[in-house]
């Protein structure tokens, strides 16, 4: 969640950020702030950047820009001059972190949206969701792949990803897998979510609808190769380009399991974290569902820890951001079951009705017995997404997903995870 | 020297008194008789390295590696750090601790020899004592997890106790050990709750020690056991040289037919018991050189180098560690003439292995034989219809072992004594070496006095000129019927038996098309269709006489629109069509659709 | 050439103007021109499904046509001539000028 | 309007891929455009003639079509969808876009 939905008392002062192309434009227009930005920018180019930044020059460079909102400054998901944005972001942030962190701050603006926004905004739109008695049995991800097809611009966006990725190009060259992810991408970029989180993310009981969901993105175009590189490596890879990097980084940002939150999730905020899970389809990274199980939801990149020498740990954690995230899995089941999270800090006592099994946190022990863990239960007040009664004819009923949620408070500490505190 | 962890974390309630002690960090020596000394980093971070404040609460015992709290975090202080945070509330702190004597660069923070300790802020003081669950007395809810060295000299690695809870609540008693520690490595000790190394360790021995801590709390009367899993992980160093897997140091290559670029002509093995360096790096530090003088070797010759991750069982556990595999491939396509025997030594040198057996030697025992072009029989018999259509293929000859040849560029032509009942020709097959005949001018055939046609086939190798000759002899059979007015060029253009067979096209041998009748099982690649023959299409192959022209087997060679179900094929042509599919050449466009027009398909309007 | 096969093309015919049965009555001859031909290859996979469609009855009660015609293009502008009272007409769009599958 | 006047235009049709019937087994649903109606209005002189020679048997033995089709001006580029096989497939021009009288 993002600043503005937090109250005055909170902001702590903060100052809220402007896109870095503006903020950029801003510190061109004045002098001071240009000339330190293109001196901060000839100390990091400089052979050994250790040495550059300690000296007085790149220190004071370092103490205005700290200042000025070049510092703060962020991009959103889809705007005009993203790349740009991004290109300038990483300018300054590149430098001031020397060598590779594991987790690197998002260059995007916080999601503000919710899940149920989009619950909403889907049944308005789609208006194509199965008979409600059909739909317990109904295959959702059909479904899904149905409502695109009568959507004008998403039928035309699916399926000119789906003629590129299809596309034979030689006895040696499966596709062209560039093509494909540019029209992955802007199939994602471009079709709102309420349809593309439906055929990503939907529900299933069946192998086929599993297999479908696997299917979507095209995967032995867009996602298998023949060898699997190991996982550094392709963070590497992905690192190298500023698109891929910002959207991998937005993903560790929402998507980063956390045991002191009640989804799992950072911010609680399961739109925030498959809004950045997507955002990284159509790039090196893209992950994808590694079969075809109904029951379990596991996604990976396509990549594998052989080969890591010493750094296996290191590889494996990363790989376990995707394979073992419950923040990830808890958002995907979420969408899935049509629930979301409601928590506000203004009324942290929930109580409880009827509790659907949640994912562990990410770190614990597994021998931990659930005293000591956080006891948290969600109830669905109504049925999921594919399973809403969104009739042809114009009368809807908005059937809104709505979840109390309740929580055990831990002794000692007033830990509700309040929805605004980024770990 | 080097940390034990690359993270260490504690909780921390605001408000906690100066003094509290938090936590220690350990280093193990590289070397014996390294001594640590700990440095805190100047700044603490929030959740990124970009948002970083003075740190004026933490200080660290630069000998004992005791993290403490100098001043107390309040909340005016808490709030103060989350400004830089976006606006949130702070819910983690990051610290950097350096090891020195190594100099360190506030900037850059890696293991070994820098740790990160990441502090869970809870915005509440600190619980009572007897609030507090058995758990929250003996292990954080992060997890534990170290990093030794091996080879290198035992210490002290791990310090059990949660010092903030200890300091709270310095009755409780704690107690920690191995479950199951028997033949461990490790020891921790019941007193000062620490736990340490009983020798240096081999990575090649055991890389994983999956154990799990036991912590007893007794309150008085209550007692009760929590577990934690307590993962080791040993580190790599190159100390293993490399060697065969099976003791086979040498390998024999013999090249015949398959002489093109790219043959993988023999392969040998190199095992290393070393993962590091990681396979981003292998390849520089593993290399490989053909130790030879000779020009011509190099020119025709290149080693190519696999590296895979492999394991073995060891200690019941898996290792990994490294199979280099090495292929003898063909760098450039060899002539048939070349022929000669050598020995290629090839030197692979793990230039990490500080040690004298680093490098080895691969032998390959390279044998090339002549080949030679010549025809099996002296003499070909084929026979041709009169009312064969142009294109017809009558049949095919090739050299002996024709179908082995790789790389080696064959090419056949006809030479006929007469040329008045001259109507063949013949197209090379470049991929299986082999000459197609085909009528080339079927007015010939319609001539009754030519009832017998000879040629002599020439085959030559493009590249040493070498040739063979065969004689040819094909006899025209059949009685010459002229063809029904109006049949369109290509038989493919009918769309049911009847018309189909009425017809011939181009590529017909007997003069009419043939029906072939489909399975009728959906897009299928037994669809129905009209051909000039059912040996060569439809077949999946738009072969060398078929790419001649379109209107002989539109069903394996066209590439524009194909109307109705149906599956392309790799680059052209019809893989699988549902029901009939026909074609029409002249617009580029074929379709697949199940002729049931059973019910006439009415324009006015069907009730 | 059969006429199973002869494509969608521009054909033309000499005609007397009475012949046309328009009402005209006059002996001048003019040159009708008219599409005539097979449209089979200009099929798309439109016509395929729409046959479908209208054979499982997905489509009914509908005037549809599932099958391209060869139809004018173009049409020529005018054509006079004096009818038998020595009156002079002008007809417009009686020939066809250039002719398509559509 | 009654069936047999509807002007031509474009109707719409939900079905699924399978009921096209061209092969592809499929569940997905598309929306399927296509042109229905009458052209009465848009036929020409031309028309009348050619009907008329047609009658007096002065074209024979040739295919042609004496009266306007209703049909589409243009398609919709390609559709794309999932077979029971799990392979996709894209087909262009199965939907019209755009009918009129020809």
């Amino acid at each position: 969640a993002s600043p503005s939905s937090l109250q005055g008392s909170e902001l702590h002062g903060w100052r809220p950020p402007v896109d870095c192309v503006r903020a950029n434009e801003l510190c061109a227009a004045e002098s001071n702030c240009s000339s330190r930005y293109r001196t901060l920018r000839q100390c990091l180019a400089g052979r050994d950047r250790n040495t550059m930044l300690a000296n007085k020059e790149c220190q004071a460079a370092l103490e205005v820009l700290q200042e000025s909102p070049l510092y703060d400054c962020r991009c959103k998901r889809g705007m005009k001059k993203e790349l740009q944005c991004l290109q300038i972001y990483w300018s300054i942030h590149l430098g001031l972190t020397e060598g590779e962190e594991f987790y690197e701050a998002s260059p995007y603006e916080p999601i503000t949206s919710r899940l149920s926004d989009i619950f909403r905004l889907a049944s308005i739109f789609s208006g194509t969701g199965a008979d409600p008695a059909m739909s317990v049995k109904s295959n959702h991800c059909l479904d899904a792949a149905k409502a695109c097809n009568l959507n004008e611009n998403c039928k035309r966006l699916r399926s000119a990803y789906i003629s590129t990725c299809n596309r034979e190009v030689s006895n040696f060259e499966r596709c062209n897998r560039r093509k494909c992810h540019k029209a992955l991408r802007q199939f994602f970029d471009r079709v709102p979510s309420e349809y593309t989180y439906r055929m990503l993310f939907c529900s299933c009981r069946d192998q086929a609808c599993a297999e479908r969901r696997r299917q979507t993105i095209l995967p032995i175009c867009s996602y298998e190769d023949k060898e699997k590189p190991n996982c550094l490596e392709l963070r590497n890879m992905c690192r190298a380009d500023h698109l891929c990097r910002s959207r991998l980084a937005d993903f560790h940002a929402n998507c980063r399991a956390s045991y002191q939150t009640m989804t799992s999730c950072p911010s609680d905020n399961y739109q925030a974290c498959l809004g950045s899970y997507a955002g990284m389809i159509g790039f090196d990274m893209t992950p994808n569902y590694v079969d075809s199980n109904p029951t379990s939801i596991v996604v990976s990149p396509w990549c594998s820890c052989r080969g890591s020498g010493n750094m296996e740990e290191e590889c494996e954690k990363f790989l376990k951001d995707f394979t073992e995230n419950p923040c990830l899995r808890n958002a995907i089941q979420a969408f899935g079951n049509g629930t979301d999270v409601n928590v506000s800090p203004k009324n942290p006592l929930f109580h409880a009705t009827q509790p659907p099994r949640m994912e562990k946190t990410p770190s614990l022990p597994d021998d931990l017995n659930d005293s000591t863990s956080l006891g948290t239960s969600v109830i669905t007040t109504c049925t999921s997404i594919q399973e809403q009664g969104l009739k042809l004819n114009k009368s809807k009923e908005l059937s809104m997903c709505f979840t109390e949620l309740t929580t055990n408070i831990i002794p000692g500490s007033n830990f509700v995870g309040s929805p605004d505190s980024v770990d | 020297l080097y940390f034990s962890r690359d993270t260490y974390s504690e909780k921390l309630y605001v408000d906690e008194p100066a003094g509290t002690p938090l936590l220690y960090v350990h280093a193990l020596q590289d070397t014996r008789g390294e001594v640590p000394h700990f440095h805190l980093g100047q700044h603490l971070y929030s959740t990124y390295r970009s948002q970083s404040h003075k740190n004026d609460w933490f200080q660290i015992n630069e000998d004992t590696g005791l993290l403490y709290l100098n001043q107390s975090l309040d909340q005016r202080a808490l709030e103060k750090l989350s400004a830089r945070n976006g606006g949130f509330p702070l819910r983690t702190i990051y610290l950097q601790v350096f090891l020195s004597p190594k100099p360190f660069q506030e900037h850059e923070c890696h293991w070994p020899s820098c740790a990160k300790v990441m502090l869970f802020i809870i915005n509440a003081t600190m619980p009572a004592c007897s609030s507090l669950k058995p758990r929250e007395f003996c292990f954080l809810e992060t997890g534990l997890s170290f990093r030794i060295k091996e080879n290198k000299p035992p210490g002290t690695f791990h310090q059990f106790r949660l010092l903030p809870v200890q300091h709270l609540c310095p009755n409780i008693s704690i107690s920690y050990q191995f479950h199951r520690d028997e033949d461990l490595p490790f020891h921790s000790d019941k007193d000062t709750m620490e736990v340490s190394m009983k020798h240096s360790l081999d990575r090649e021995q055991k890389e994983k020690y999956e154990l799990i801590a036991k912590c007893t709390v007794r309150d008085g009367l209550r007692e009760e056991d929590v577990m934690a899993p307590f993962p080791v992980t040993v580190y790599d160093e190159d100390d293993s040289p490399p060697s065969f897997p099976t003791g086979i140091n040498t390998a024999s290559a013999i090249v015949e037919y398959k002489r093109k670029e790219g043959t993988v002509l023999a392969v040998l093995q190199v095992f290393d018991a070393d993962v590091v360096p990681s396979s981003g790096e292998i390849q520089r530090k593993y290399t490989h050189t053909m130790l030879t003088s000779d020009p011509w070797v190099t020119e025709f010759f290149r080693v190519e180098h696999y590296p895979n991750e492999t394991s073995y069982t060891s200690n019941g556990s898996r290792v990994r560690a490294m199979m280099h595999v090495y292929k003898l491939v063909l760098n450039r396509s060899l002539p048939i003439t070349e022929s000669r025997s050598f020995q290629l030594e090839v030197l692979v040198n793990d230039t990490d292995f500080q040690g004298p057996r680093g490098a080895l030697l691969l032998y390959f025992n390279v044998s090339i034989l002549p080949v030679s072009i010549r025809f099996p029989n002296n003499t070909y018999y084929f026979s041709v219809n009169r009312n064969a259509h142009r294109y017809a293929q009558i049949g095919k000859v090739c050299i002996e072992n024709c179908k082995e040849f790789h790389g080696v560029n064959v090419t056949y032509r006809l030479q006929s004594p007469s040329t008045n009942c001259t109507a063949l020709g013949i197209i090379t097959t470049p991929e299986s070496t082999t000459g197609t005949l085909f009528v080339n001018d079927s007015s010939v055939l319609q001539r009754s006095e030519c009832t017998e046609m000879q040629y002599t086939v020439v085959a030559s190798d493009r590249q040493s000129k070498k040739q063979a000759k065969t004689l040819l002899i094909i006899s025209i059979e059949g009685n010459y019927f002229p063809e029904e007015e109006g049949c369109p060029i290509s038989c493919a253009v009918n769309k049911k038996r009847l018309e189909c067979e009425e017809c011939g096209g181009l590529g017909s041998l007997m003069g009419t098309c043939q029906w072939t009748f489909g399975d009728g099982k959906g897009i299928s690649k037994n669809f129905s269709t009209c051909t000039p023959s059912l040996k060569t299409c439809p077949d999946g192959n738009c072969d060398a006489v078929e790419s001649r022209d379109l209107h002989i087997c539109p069903q394996d060679c066209i590439r524009g629109e194909i109307i109705g179900g149906h599956e392309r094929g790799e680059w052209k042509g019809i893989k699988a069509g549902y029901g009939v599919c026909n074609c029409f050449p002249e617009e580029k466009k074929c379709f697949c659709e199940p002729d049931d027009d059973k019910e006439p398909l009415c324009d006015e309007v069907c009730r | 050439a059969r006429v199973r096969h002869q494509p969608c093309g521009l054909r033309e015919l000499e005609v007397s103007v009475s012949e046309l049965g328009l009402g005209y009555v006059s002996d001048e001859t003019i040159l009708f021109r008219y599409c005539s031909g097979t449209c089979e290859a200009a099929a798309r996979i439109y016509d395929l499904g729409l046959r479908r469609l209208r054979q499982r009855r997905r489509v009914r009660k509908e005037k549809i046509r599932a099958r391209p015609c060869c139809r004018p293009l173009a049409y020529e502008e005018e054509v006079s001539f004096l009818d038998s009272r020595n009156r002079y007409h002008t007809v417009s769009e009686l020939s066809a000028k250039e002719c398509g599958c559509v």
